[in-house]
């Protein structure tokens, strides 16, 4: 298998779905010079038409992209979480909502990938994570891949859904590297991760930490350092957040009765909020211990180093929670 | 412009059909019959007909609140239309979408937008979509006086420009935003001068004379379809009842004066067409009078049609949310 | 104690703030003419330069407040949340960061006042009821009102505070009477209602019913069916949502045990999925028997009576809930 | 136009200041003294200086990601300006802002804003508080050329000419937005031709004139104070460095052509202003290249303060979070 790094599983996941399919085409801020660099090398393979760089308009062009999802094309547009704002109407009222409202004849097969930009002195304005926010919002499918194998295949299944979809790429992991197979080594010859499937990243016994995003290798490493104490944890990769494979949540938990999430957003009506709710609910009794949500602080995102690194959840405080857990 | 017979007749019978629609609506919602906000379009018929007489069924539009208007000059269904009023399973959405929400994907109506100026963008998708393609349809974008001081109507006019995009902007300026009048609310004189602001024709047009509407359309499709890029149209007109059905209805203290009010019915679209059509020998007042009635008839089976539909059934809340169905949370 | 319908309190609040103070001024769609109601004869009283009619711009009209409050004034936004999309970015980059941001220079004394018109066929583009995401951003406080008092009293401190507000009024409402306080029959003469500090609307022993908005009279009307049963049930209305009176919550399922909440917001990353996160966390060893959330379903408002109806929290969906937990 | 001697010698010593400080951020920023973007305003110096010299300190003025120039150039304090680049707790925001967010609410500077187009309706809100006020200040909103295809421009200028409000917008337009050209994403051919479609005057000025820029402005200024409503302002100009420092530097493949940036950096702002200020016998050559030492100077010392400021500690991180503080959730 061939190391990659995350960005680079961008690259290949969008080229190959454009060589795959005529209908895909990506548009956005600078993509043709691929500031951001997932987009390198796409203009000169597939030309102006199917690689547009947009006027400085995110509602615009996020409109345009959902009109051409619904007369047959599949547009993959980028952007960031924090430019998402201005959009945000397209992104609600438009494509999380017409399929519904129009009783089923709209179809939306449109992507968007916001990179969220945090942990790098990025300030407020750069520094979204907002997935919880279009949790709450039926209608719109998304994901937050942890590693590059991840991003490749849940990005290709994305574009290849028919349903709008928010990848939210976690910048912090831009550019990690890890095992991303060729797809020759592949028995369907390609890397698609299926929507709605946890992944269980590494087994334990004694507590579940869920874990999302740029999260998972701090819990990761969390569980290194338990270990070496004894202590088995079993980490958990929701992968796609709606849908949310609960099931998988839920026999954790039974089997370890114990629940940490730790999750990037910022701490009230986050991701880690929802899935203490449903553990609360539908895995009460197998919990030994109150649950522990390691998120974000709720406060804006300082750009200073000196006060950012104390925001977001990492390996020391998803250790304490763990800790908290078995104290009980 | 000589204009083909059957498209005039067309036009008088869609206009027709949506004036008697329209009519029934305020029946039977004051009847009670169904409650939620309905916008009627009365008044206004020539501009939604005279320019979608200008499409093909392979062209698109989009809409907006004042949404009965521009389905049925489409090509749209009056009985799918009512029965989405009536919230029955026959209509075009199945009862979920009302009617702000009409919307007939096998005839291009990509649907109405109760968020006012949101489904501009979605208009230019659709050109946007032709543009990559080679496709050779066109889209419109209905939208209000009002909803043009909307920030997605710049962005939009401004990136069918630079893509040079086959869609035509077309503004249904009735001169008012609920209680609020034109020149209290757009800083220019007329809508239309803003194309220059973003290097696309203007045109400013009767909004109460169909052929007219008819013509100038015409020639943003013609533009459109050959590649020469996006129109942005004004049609001039007035909305001869309140502006909506359910809410916001009461305003407190008039805010259009009734001397204004009856000027502007003086200028009924339906007169208009009628009297040219007559006057040029193209149809006899008994032909035009045969034409509302059978529209007067079929909105009437229509509106039977709707009545007779059942309404959803509690397990279809939780259908038509996903094309990939995935389970309820 | 008049009797007063809600609308009427929101009327009452308004002119008694621009009354008081000449900083106070209104802007939104036709509020000159009132059509939503709110707004009636403030024009008269107040003349066209402090009630604005705007053109149909949120996003620009929604800046303008924001600048106007920054350099001294106290303006207060008529609004549908539905329309709030379109103006996000203002809400969010803008209202939320900036005191922030900026190191605390800034302060943003404006409210935004947000009719949520569900439940009356106004389908999925007039029917939201996005708390909860605001919840999610750090920086504006959120208020729920559920009664003409606490609409009149909470809306008077909105105003008078010196941070952005959202106040969701709830479309369902609108007609409510309720006792409002004549201001000579208090003791400051005047009705303000705290933020932070949770009503207990009904004492109750057996379970705890914490409701939202709309949901509170649904729940009392709950508590009234059960109470008949003799099940004894506790509803708390937490009133303000940020800042949110988790203590009140607490300390009512520490006495009952048990919790149901209901909200009626989409379910996922709702309020009710917050306060269940908290309590599984900080009132776990009180809790003996699951919790449960009665929120709406996770789809859109549909137009057509016959499924509106199945939507939303009511008062058999609560009991319903309510039995869960005794069950257990 | 008569200007006060005093003013070109500000402006000078503006736009110097701007200069040597861009050049020490690229100094130290390589250096890796502090890291996170910085978006260098190098060559449009005259743009900002000359418009905000028509400016008194209780005007407002908001701007964006390119961030430095405006507040220095509204006379802010290079000081608290490097120590908020350098994280520190005697920057202006306590380092909580940093490069993408300086403002100084003591003297008119509401706040640069990453998010762009984001912090123009602030300045018409400025604007409309002195309308309801009848107070006498203006504001004004720096956006860029890209920036101008937001929806919240267009908003904007409706809002404030429909209230004729005394705000001025002034578009930087250094014809790129990052790596996409002017003629690639804007639909007309100068910003300012906008204006008319807003009926507010349109001044399209050479932004590497700081005087014309200051004559420019001082016009709009003087309207906006008379009641006469806003205007809209394009500072032709140009950035002789790269986009940015951090995020975003790397693009593949030019986007500007050697000779084009060539031909203008031989319009140095700086330059022009002083050829000027000598060849009218306003200054010499030598109390010119005094003012530049001076700032050099001061931009050096202002270096060593935020070198020697401490990092905010870390229970800082939540305080400034509110006017009337809340419990942590
Ligand atoms: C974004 C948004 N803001 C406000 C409204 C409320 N609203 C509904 S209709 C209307 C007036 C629309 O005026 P115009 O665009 O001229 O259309 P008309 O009703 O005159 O046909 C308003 C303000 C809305 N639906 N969407
Ligand atoms: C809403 C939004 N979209 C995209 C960006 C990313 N971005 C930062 S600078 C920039 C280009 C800005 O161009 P322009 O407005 O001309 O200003 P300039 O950098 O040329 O001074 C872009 C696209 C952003 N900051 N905000
Ligand atoms: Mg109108
Ligand atoms: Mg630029």
């Amino acid at each position: 298998m061939a190391q990659t790094v995350f960005l680079e599983a961008i690259n290949q996941a969008i080229q190959e779905e454009m060589r795959r399919d005529e209908s895909v085409f990506i548009l956005g801020e600078d993509i043709r010079r691929a500031i951001y660099g997932a987009t390198a090398d796409l203009l000169s393979e597939f030309g102006e038409k199917r690689v547009l760089d947009t006027p400085l308009s995110e509602n615009g062009f996020f409109g345009a992209a959902i009109g051409a999802s619904l007369v047959g094309m599949r547009p993959v547009v980028e952007t960031l979480t924090s430019f998402m704002w201005v959009a945000m109407d397209q992104l609600i009222s438009q494509a999380a909502k017409m399929r519904y409202m129009f009783g089923g004849q709209a179809t939306l097969p449109v992507v968007f990938r916001a990179s969220m930009f945090y942990g790098a002195g990025s300030a407020a304005h750069h520094s979204d994570r907002s997935y919880p926010m279009f949790m709450n919002m039926p209608g719109i499918k998304i994901i937050v891949p942890s590693n590059p194998a991840d991003m490749k295949g849940l990005l290709k299944t994305a574009i290849r859904d028919d349903d709008p979809t928010i990848v939210f790429e976690d910048g912090t992991l831009f550019g990690m590297r890890g095992e991303v197979p060729d797809n020759s080594e592949l028995p369907g010859e390609e890397l698609l991760v299926p929507f709605g499937e946890a992944r269980t990243v590494r087994e334990g016994t004694d507590c579940t930490i869920v874990a999302i995003g740029g999260a998972v290798n701090h819990s990761i490493a969390a569980a290194d350092q338990l270990a070496a104490e004894g202590i088995s944890v079993e980490v958990i990769d929701p992968r796609t957040l709606v849908p949310l494979d609960k099931k998988s949540i839920l026999e954790s938990v039974e089997k370890t009765g114990r629940l940490v999430i730790a999750d990037p957003a910022h701490k009230v009506c986050s991701a880690a909020s929802e899935i203490a709710s449903i553990v609360s609910e539908e895995g009460f009794w197998s919990l030994q211990a109150p649950i522990q949500k390691v998120a974000s602080e709720q406060v804006h995102i300082p750009y200073t180093p000196s006060l950012e690194k104390h925001v977001y959840p990492d390996a020391p405080k998803i250790i304490a929670a763990v800790r908290r857990t078995l104290e009980s | 412009m000589e204009i083909d017979r059957d498209i005039l007749l067309l036009m008088l019978r869609r206009m027709w059909m949506i004036r008697n629609f329209e009519l029934k609506v305020m029946e039977v919602h004051s009847a009670g019959e169904f409650s939620g906000a309905a916008h009627p379009y009365i008044g206004e018929e020539a501009v939604a007909v005279g320019a979608c007489a200008a499409l093909e069924d392979t062209d698109y539009i989009t809409g907006n609140h004042r949404s009965h208007g521009h389905p049925i000059a489409k090509g749209g269904r009056v009985d799918k239309a009512m029965a989405e009023l009536y919230g029955r399973v026959d209509g075009y959405c199945k009862g979920k979408g009302g009617s702000m929400h009409l919307a007939d994907y096998s005839i291009g109506i990509l649907g109405e937008s109760g968020i006012l100026g949101s489904s501009v963008p979605v208009a230019v998708g659709a050109a946007l979509a032709a543009h990559i393609r080679g496709d050779k349809f066109v889209s419109m974008a209905f939208f209000g006086d009002g909803a043009s001081n909307q920030g997605a109507l710049h962005e939009s006019m401004n990136l069918a420009s630079v893509w040079n995009l086959p869609v035509i902007f077309l503004c249904e300026n009735n001169q008012y935003a609920v209680t609020t009048s034109y020149a209290e609310t757009v800083a220019v004189d007329h809508v239309s001068d803003r194309a220059s602001a973003y290097n696309m024709p203007g045109m400013l047009v009767d909004g109460q004379d169909a052929i007219a509407m008819y013509e100038a359309t015409s020639a943003a499709v013609k533009r459109a379809r050959a590649g020469e890029g996006p129109t942005l149209i004004e049609g001039l007109t007035y909305r001869f009842e309140e502006h909506s059905l359910g809410l916001g209805r009461v305003a407190r203290g008039a805010y259009r004066d009734e001397a204004e009010i009856a000027e502007w019915r003086k200028r009924d679209p339906l007169d208009i067409l009628e009297k040219t059509l007559i006057s040029q020998g193209i149809a006899t007042r008994e032909e035009c009078d045969a034409i509302n009635a059978e529209t007067v008839e079929e909105v009437e089976k229509a509106t039977e049609f709707a009545r007779n539909s059942p309404f959803p059934e509690p397990e279809d809340l939780f259908e038509d949310m996903w094309a990939n169905p995935i389970p309820l949370p």
